[in-house]
């Protein structure tokens, strides 16, 4: 019982000092400095991505472009995520068991709903992803719309199974594509995922080069792995005793 | 296309992608393609160190944006010794698990396969890394990867041990990232140049505070000890050459992001005598738990713990020599700690179960392995001819230097118990009547390649460490020298 | 190509080949050793003279070899009884297993030991310091298991002790000298408080535990009892004087730039070899197993060394050096005596054999030979020796209490010499002994050869002080001239060897011829079963020899000495060490959610702390 | 030439000296402790007589080389330090080597004979001679340590190791060094006791529980030639004792006469001093080994501390 | 009707406290949950509340008073004064994919504990231990 509120003058001393530290740093405040003669990274990206890359959604030209490595290295995270989710709930054909999806019966209204939201939801997603650089979203967040609807479908029909050659297949082309979209800029321009001279006029849906091929990349790879993890997880269920 | 730093990451990020694809026509290539990019790994670090070594530093930024707005890649002699012996100890590694996997389906091989060579980039990444947040993205895949392929096997405890490594890498994760908010905010920037540059400005509670958090987290990744309980449970449960790996690659990266992170960034005073001291801590008490165990794994796991603790008091001394000891020592660790781990696998592969009892007489059984074992034993033990020697002789010298007697004879101490310890179990082997049931296995010929290729290498150094003090004498000036590195990056 | 390089190849070299060809032939195992050492004995004193020097770099320090009087003199050791002790080995490890792994760590040994002479520098000492003890190591578990764990163990973590202690005060000395060339660092003598202090100690400890001095003994006896009896020779002969060695190197430039009485590590090193003088002895007096007595004599004679060594005066240095050698012959022989009866007779425990000396003539000459000079009776070169320790005791550096001490250890050691004589050789036959055969030639050679050297100092001590003398005279003791057959103190008293040689010879030779001519005719021998038992009839099997508890009543006397027992306080605090460890690994409970306890805890406390320890 | 015959012909005459007067002191102990007992006790010359009947016994039982070789041992030890201590202070007559040795070498030299002896009775396989033995080594350990003391005292006190220049000393002061160090005397008379093995420290022979202890087994011409050693022993150990402590002997010149008045002061002093350790064995009874070795380390040892401190700070 | 920026400068103290301490409170519930929850699933969810709760933490601190969304539309080219700090929301999706990756691995790691050891308690998934 002592260790308990042990635990709990640390957790207190932990928020003390994290609140102590954060009222020095003043909510709302400005830190970008000069946008003309930047000082902060912030203020950089600011003028530089409708500048040079002509690409509406700052985010978008951040994560893409100015710290692509950084989303390069994420999107590994999540496929290697993937990997290694597979090799620890690997299943050997002998140990299948024999027990279905845990998953109640769902009513043929659900049904019906699931069957006409579906494409729409995946048509919203890929949207989403699609206009990433113009409008708020992107590669992951289209990426996470398309999982929910193959969520949908997989909950509401026991016998929806996604096929996981076809995931295999997505997944690598679209990491294969960010990284060739990479070595292209190193290549051409001499460092790795340098983007293109062309980079159409701000505020087109071709506009800011690369960055919306990468972004579909991004958002192809995010949903099918994400799908794939739920598929997994939902695939592998505990052995009752 | 002209060879840089950014391959390190690429090749093996452009494999991992079409190891899938490339297993469905070709059913060896997951075996394959990673030992072909660690080899070319090896080319990369042949191509860079003498440039390295003659520029002084390389470093090359990502799509196009110059040093602080981009993300940078910078190769210091200091990083690019790491790299080089990373991609070799990696390769030595890939060669000898080439066949270790063989009763396994292709599928669980590919994802080993790929796992194992992410690891080992991402541990590159973070060496060669000069970008905060970067740093971070890297240790994640470190962690990722690590936490699947300590949870590799299901017959053993692997879930548990990766569960725990889980929990306190995420941890971690956490602060690091509040960590890296905090410098930020004050900052306004992520480039580590640009922040030890700014970071005369910086009040010196934020600072502190920020220190603390890279510290813990950092702490959590380079095995330091309060953090460390993960690591026993994770060495001694991956399969045997994830465990060369985390011992080999892994903590090496981990005590590189910790000592960047503390030497270049902070410029905090009081590090020092922290480092000297946790990292005693951590050495101590690593050895006194290494002394007891009947599991060799676990026993060479705590010992590598104490390997870290030691080259972290190196780092605390802090004169050029100390440094100079520390990556000698980071560098010997690698090896024979790498070594330690293919042969003992090889113990255990054997002898059924995973026990010390196993090894009992097990030299007339195989002669070669037993050999390796006794010299690597011996050499991280500090016994002269072997190059763990030197190490431990620089770094005992820097002390002298600085006149801590008592943390020489704190540190002989505890070398004696390792001895204690490490004697035992030689002597297992070799004088020691078996008893337990036996499985044969012979170790096939890449394995044998690889072991004797690092054996060779701990005795030549050892006899002859002139070949490496060169490179070591420029790592550890590029290490101490901050503001060179700043104005290098930054122009 | 230099010399000593040369002769350290030549060992290696030959070391790992007689090791690989075990494997072809076990008959050419014995042979390839005792050639190599052959060659490079011959080679040695053939061809290096003094002065030869080999610099070189290795890491970032300049090491250098080199070859001076000093080094000269225990190189005659070194490699004089290991030539013997092969040859001996030939014969006596015939028949056993693991040959080519006996000789190859026999002359990887030598290697060590040459190479810790000629170095000149801290670091190669060191090295070729470790490589002597892992190599004498594998020597002594030779025997397999079952003493690994005890003996093996005990030698080596003692043996690591010391080395670490000696590489601490290396690094020190590195500190302080900044410099790692032996003669440099000696030479330059600024005396601070930790000069004057740590390094001495430890440097002493490093030494001291090789030349088993107290409390740090306790390794010795069963090293040297486990260990084939043809390496022990050399194991206490030669590699325990290293110690010597080291402690003669360095603390030589202690005693001649200060006066030895005020240098505090003397006295104390003094002391130490007092006790273990007295320790060992009376240890020696209570064993049964001969080589166990002849283990503790050594670390009690090792205790005379050291004593005479931490006088730091002329006649002590001397005595020092001269009975390094003497011991290395009398022990050695002693120890070969103890392995050609083990080899004979199956075992050297005195309460199971007795009256010996029919079957073995030769081998009881050379023990009691060796026995006599190992007790400093004269005429023989044992008493030299003693005679040097007392009047450097009395006459120069005054410690007359130690010199009691001294004293009371020798006079105890009549004892155990008496009862290592009495119980091999003397005492009636025992049945299972009838067909012992004498020991073969190749093992009586050395044996015989080393207690010439034993007759020949007890005569002739010059022999030995003139190359002594130059050793001091290396060390940069004054240059001092010794009279070739006759002792003399500062006082101006002397004692004439030669005379009382032969003073004793004569008389011996008259005495002789008178009492086997006298009544020849009527002198009738007897066997020894034949006594006068006060009635009694001594029956068939039985043996009447008083084996058991012979030293009781001293024993009795001399309780309180045996008090404090080493061995058991060393052992009792391993295991309280290993108790602790077992309990404090403990930290590691296997729950996950207390490591991330752990993590926040330390957190918790940085932040608290953060302004103490980061200012 | 004719140096070396006078040499030779002084060391004779000692030898026979020593051998006479030994013997009769033998007899005369045998004498004294008859009449104290009550007895009229064999005459003086009954050594003689026993060493005549020893000789001439028909049979000589050997056991073997040592046995063989140890009465010579016994010999030897008695001879050589007899020759290596001065009879007269200032002797032209019976100077024999005594400027060749010091006092170090004097007490090896006196552990020679009963090294030689123990290992002579070892041969023979007889118990009681090994446990005689081993009583006596253990003894000897008991009463060297005061009898070190001593010496080493007067080492310090007079800054020598010669017997010659302690004698030099007391003739010149004119005081004997038993006034110079009485506690020297002290420890060195009680260790005395121990050296001559008769009661209470005759634990050695113990006639009647160990036979005769080391020299059961003796007989014949060996038995008669360990007597001969041993009685030449007693009077050399005398000698030594008078020496050191009571100004020696010999202080009327150098003349004739003054040589023959030396020896009987020679004779009287030693056999003053003989007295001690004959009547202290008349009135006390044996003591057992670790009780006589405790003796020696209790008291005279005390005795011997004091004397050393009592030379180096006085 | 007040405009957002009075509100903000009449409650900004009020303001700060709510955000960061809503931030600082997720992250303290999270770590209560991970240090003292027994159920292996109960600490998964303490990790995502943590990473929540950083992530929270980031998007605060780069909010800037009145500030936008750091998008260009169309005729506003020059707004960048006007817009919050992109660069953390950029970290903030990183820290949110790799958070997500983390707590995949972990529920698939209880997963396995759970068929191994029959059981979520993480105190009886001690086996390993010294």
């Amino acid at each position: 019982m002592l260790k308990k509120y042990i635990i709990f003058a640390l957790i207190a001393i932990l928020g003390f000092y994290l609140a102590s530290t954060f009222k020095e740093i003043p909510f709302g405040a400005n830190r970008l400095g000069d946008l003309n003669d930047p000082e902060t990274v912030s203020a950089f990206y600011l003028q530089k991505s409708p500048e040079d890359l002509h690409v509406a959604n700052a985010i978008t030209a951040i994560v893409v472009n100015f710290r692509g490595f950084d989303t390069l290295g994420e999107v590994t995270v999540l496929f290697l995520a993937v990997t290694g989710l597979t090799s620890i709930l690997y299943r050997k054909e002998e140990e299948e068991d024999e027990e279905e999806r845990l998953s109640i019966p769902s009513s043929s209204l659900v049904r019906t709903g699931a069957k006409i939201l579906f494409p729409l939801i995946l048509v919203l997603g890929m949207y989403v992803f699609i206009h990433g650089h113009l409008t708020p979203g992107g590669g992951f967040q289209g990426g996470a719309i398309i999982a929910t609807g193959f969520l949908l479908m997989l909950i509401t029909y026991k016998t929806f199974f996604t096929n996981h050659n076809v995931m295999t297949w997505l997944e690598s082309i679209a990491g294969l594509g960010f990284v060739i979209a990479g070595l292209y800029g190193l290549i051409v321009y001499g460092s790795f995922l340098q983007n293109t001279a062309w980079t159409g006029n701000l505020n087109d849906l071709l506009s800011g080069g690369l960055i919306p091929l990468i972004y579909i990349f991004i958002g192809l790879k995010v949903g099918t792995e994400l799908t794939s993890v739920l598929d997994i997880l939902l695939n592998i269920k505990p052995r009752k005793k | 296309m002209v060879i840089s730093p950014v391959h390190y990451i690429v090749a093996p990020l452009l494999a991992a992608f079409a190891i899938a694809l490339l297993s469905k026509i070709y059913k060896n290539a997951a075996r394959i393609v990673p030992g072909i990019v660690l080899f070319y790994n090896i080319v990369i670090s042949l191509v860079l160190m003498p440039q390295v070594l003659e520029k002084g530093m390389i470093s090359e930024v990502i799509a196009g944006w110059e040093a602080p707005w981009g993300i940078n890649l910078v190769l210091t002699p200091f990083s690019g010794f790491l790299t080089t012996a990373v991609s070799v100890i990696g390769f030595a590694i890939w060669l000898y698990g080439y066949k270790f996997k063989v009763r396994l389906q292709g599928g669980e091989v590919k994802y080993y396969e790929i796992l194992q060579m992410m690891m080992i980039a991402g541990s590159l990444g973070v060496i060669i890394t000069g970008d905060l947040f970067n740093m971070f993205v890297f240790i994640e895949i470190v962690g990722i990867t690590a936490y699947s392929l300590t949870a590799f096997y299901r017959h053993r405890d692997g879930a548990e041990a990766s569960f725990k490594y889980l929990l306190i890498g995420s941890l971690a994760s956490i602060f690091l990232l509040m960590g890296i908010l905090i410098i930020y905010t004050q900052t306004g920037s992520l480039n580590m140049a640009q922040i030890a540059e700014r970071m005369p400005m910086v009040p010196q509670t934020m600072k502190v505070t920020a220190l603390i958090f890279f510290l813990i987290a950092l702490g959590i990744e380079a095995e330091m000890f309060p953090m460390n309980g993960w690591a026993p449970d994770a060495y001694s449960q991956a399969p045997s050459p994830t465990s060369a790996v985390f011992a080999a690659v892994v903590s090496v990266a981990g005590v590189y992001a910790l000592i960047r992170v503390t030497f270049t960034v902070f410029d905090v005073e009081g590090v020092h005598q922290y480092l000297i001291v946790m990292g005693f801590v951590t050495m101590l008490v690593a050895e006194i738990s290494a002394v007891a165990q009947v599991n060799l794994k676990r026993m060479l796991a705590y010992s590598s713990l104490g390997q870290m603790g030691l080259v972290l008091i190196a780092f605390g001394i802090g004169s050029h020599l100390a440094v100079f000891g520390a990556i000698f020592l980071m560098l010997n660790h690698a090896v024979i700690k790498a070594l330690l781990f293919m042969s003992g696998s090889y113990f255990i592969y054997n002898s059924d179960d995973k026990r010390l009892i196993g090894l009992n007489g097990i030299h007339k059984r195989l002669p070669f392995v037993s050999a390796i074992f006794s010299i690597a034993a011996f050499a991280i033990i500090g016994f002269p001819p072997f190059s763990g020697f030197w190490s431990k002789f620089y770094i005992l010298i820097a002390a002298g230097d600085e006149n801590m007697i008592f943390l020489i004879i704190g540190i002989l101490m505890v070398t004696i118990i390792e001895l204690v310890y490490y004697l035992r179990t030689v002597a297992r082997i070799y004088f020691y009547k078996d008893e337990v049931e036996h499985t044969e296995h012979k170790p096939s010929i890449n394995a044998i390649v690889a072991m004797s290729f690092l054996t060779l290498f701990i005795i030549v150094i050892g006899i002859y460490p002139n070949l490496i003090t060169g490179y070591l004498h420029q790592a550890a000036d590029s290490l101490l020298d901050k503001a060179s590195y700043i104005q290098h990056i930054l122009k | 190509m230099n010399t000593l390089t040369i002769i350290l190849l030549i060992l290696t070299i030959g070391a790992a080949f007689t090791y690989f060809i075990n494997a072809v032939n076990h008959k050419l195992t014995a042979i390839s050793a005792f050639v190599t050492i052959t060659i490079a004995t011959g080679y040695f004193f053939g061809l290096a003279e003094l002065g030869d020097q080999f610099k070189f770099a290795l890491g970032d320090f300049s090491m250098q070899w080199g070859l001076n009087a000093f080094s000269y003199y225990f190189i005659y050791i070194v490699l004089g009884l290991s030539w013997l002790a092969l040859l001996y080995s030939i014969a006596y490890m015939e028949g056993k297993a693991r040959l080519g792994y006996y000789y190859g760590a026999f002359l990887l040994t030598i290697a060590g030991m040459f190479g810790v002479v000629i170095s000149q520098d801290f670091i190669s000492l060191f090295i070729f310091w470790e490589i002597m003890t892992w190599a004498s190591f594998l020597l002594v578990i030779y025997n397999y298991y079952y003493n690994i764990k005890t003996e093996g163990m005990k030698y080596m973590i003692f043996s690591a002790i010391g080395a670490y202690a000696m590489l601490t005060a290396i690094v020190f000395i590195h500190h302080y000298y900044g410099t790692f060339l032996i003669g440099e660092a000696l030479s330059k003598g600024a005396f601070s408080f930790n000069q004057h202090i740590f390094i001495p100690i430890f440097l002493l400890l490093g030494f001291g535990i090789k030349a088993a001095v107290m409390p740090f003994h306790v390794w010795a006896p069963g090293a040297y009892a486990k260990t084939p009896m043809s390496f022990t020779a050399v194991f206490s002969g030669a590699l325990s004087k290293m110690g010597i060695f080291g402690i003669a190197l360095v603390f030589s430039t202690y005693y001649i730039t200060h006066n030895a009485g005020g240098f505090i590590a003397s006295q104390i090193l003094a002391w130490m070899g007092g006790i273990t003088a007295v320790m060992g002895t009376i240890y020696a007096l209570i064993q049964t197993d001969a080589k166990r007595l002849l283990a503790y004599s050594s670390v009690a004679q090792l205790g005379y060394i050291v004593v005479g060594l931490s006088t730091g005066t002329k006649l002590g240095i001397m005595a020092a050096l001269y009975l390094a050698v003497l011991h290395a012959a009398f022990k050695g022989a002693l120890f070969m005596v103890a392995g050609a009866v083990e080899k004979q007779a199956g075992t050297t425990d005195m309460t199971k054999i007795s009256g010996l000396i029919k079957r073995m003539p030769w081998t009881f000459l050379v023990a009691l030979i060796s026995i006599i000079t190992l007790a400093g009776v004269p005429p023989l070169g044992g008493f030299v020796g003693k005679w040097l320790i007392y009047e450097a005791l009395i006459t120069e550096s005054n410690n007359y209490f130690l010199a009691i001490v001294i004293f009371f250890s020798s006079t105890a050691a009549f004892l155990y010499s008496y009862r290592f004589l009495f119980g091999l050789f003397l005492g009636q036959e025992e049945e299972d002994t009838k067909d012992v055969k004498e020991a073969p030639v190749t093992m009586l050679i050395p044996m015989l050869m080393l207690s010439f050297v034993s007759i020949i100092t007890g005569v002739m001590p010059g022999l030995v002080f003139n190359p002594a003398a130059k050793a001091m005279n290396a060390l940069g003791f004054a240059d001092t001239n010794w009279d070739m057959t006759s002792l003399s103190n500062i006082w101006g008293n002397t004692t004439d060897l030669s005379l009382i040689g032969i003073f004793i010879i004569i008389v011996f030779i008259l005495g002789f011829a008178v009492l086997t001519l006298k009544g020849r005719k009527k002198t009738k021998s007897v066997g020894t079963k034949d006594i006068s038992s006060s009635g009694e009839l001594w029956k068939e099997g039985e043996n009447w020899t008083f084996q058991q508890d012979f030293f009781k009543p001293f024993q009795r006397a001399a309780a309180p000495l045996y008090k404090f027992d080493m061995d058991k306080i060393w052992s009792d605090m391993g295991n309280a060490l290993e108790a602790f460890f077992g309990f404090f690994r403990k930290v590691y409970t296997g729950n996950g959610q207390t490591y991330a306890i752990y993590v926040i805890a330390f957190l918790a406390i940085l932040l608290i702390f953060k302004d103490y320890i980061f200012n | 030439m004719e140096g070396i015959g006078f040499e030779i012909l002084g060391a004779l005459l000692t030898t026979i000296l020593a051998f006479v007067v030994g013997m009769f002191f033998g007899g005369l102990n045998r004498k004294i402790t008859a009449r104290t007992q009550n007895r009229v006790g064999p005459p003086v010359y009954q050594n003689f007589i026993d060493l005549m009947k020893l000789q001439a016994k028909r049979t000589n039982i050997a056991h073997g080389f040592m046995g063989h070789v140890a009465p010579i041992w016994i010999i030897i030890a008695a001879t050589t330090v007899l020759m290596f201590i001065p009879i007269l202070h200032d002797g032209l007559w019976f100077r024999n080597l005594t400027f060749r040795g010091d006092l170090i070498f004097l007490l090896y030299m006196m552990v020679f004979g009963s090294l030689g002896m123990a290992l002579g009775a070892g041969q023979s396989g007889n118990p009681n001679s090994a446990i005689g033995v081993s009583r006596g080594l253990s003894q000897m350990v008991g009463f060297e340590i005061p009898f070190v003391l001593a010496l080493v005292s007067l080492m310090i006190q007079f800054q020598t190791t010669s017997i010659q220049d302690l004698m030099a000393y007391q003739h010149e002061s004119g005081q004997w060094i038993i006034f110079a160090n009485p506690f020297a005397f002290l420890a060195a008379i009680l260790s005395y006791l121990g050296m001559f093995r008769y009661s209470p420290f005759d634990i050695v022979g113990a006639p009647a529980e160990l036979a005769s202890g080391p020299i059961s087994e003796f007989g014949g011409k060996y038995l008669g030639t360990v007597m001969t050693g041993g009685s030449i022993f007693t009077f050399v150990k005398l000698v030594l004792m008078v020496d050191i402590f009571f100004g020696g002997a010999g202080n009327f010149g150098t003349g004739f006469w003054g040589v023959v008045a030396g020896l009987v002061e020679l004779v009287v002093k030693t056999f003053i001093v003989y007295l001690i350790p004959v009547f202290i064995g008349l009135v006390s009874p044996r003591f057992r080994t670790e009780q006589a070795i405790r003796f020696f380390w209790k008291w005279p040892t005390v005795f011997g501390v004091i004397a050393v401190l009592w030379a180096v700070f006085l | 009707m007040m405009e957002f920026s009075e509100i903000f400068f009449k409650y900004k103290d009020l303001i700060t406290v709510a955000v960061y301490g809503t931030a600082i409170m997720l992250i303290i519930i999270g770590l209560y949950g991970v240090l003292l929850k027994k159920h292996l699933v109960k600490i998964a969810i303490g990790l995502t509340i943590m990473d929540s709760g950083i992530n929270l933490l980031f998007v605060a601190v780069g909010y800037i008073q009145n500030g936008t969304a750091p998008i260009f539309s169309p005729g506003h080219e020059g707004d960048a004064i006007r817009m919050v700090d992109p660069v953390p929301q950029a970290l903030v999706l990183t820290a949110i994919v790799i958070g997500f990756a983390v707590t995949a691995l972990a529920l698939s790691l209880i997963i396995r504990l759970y068929k191994h050891h029959h059981t979520a308690n993480i105190d009886q998934i001690n086996s390993l231990k010294w």
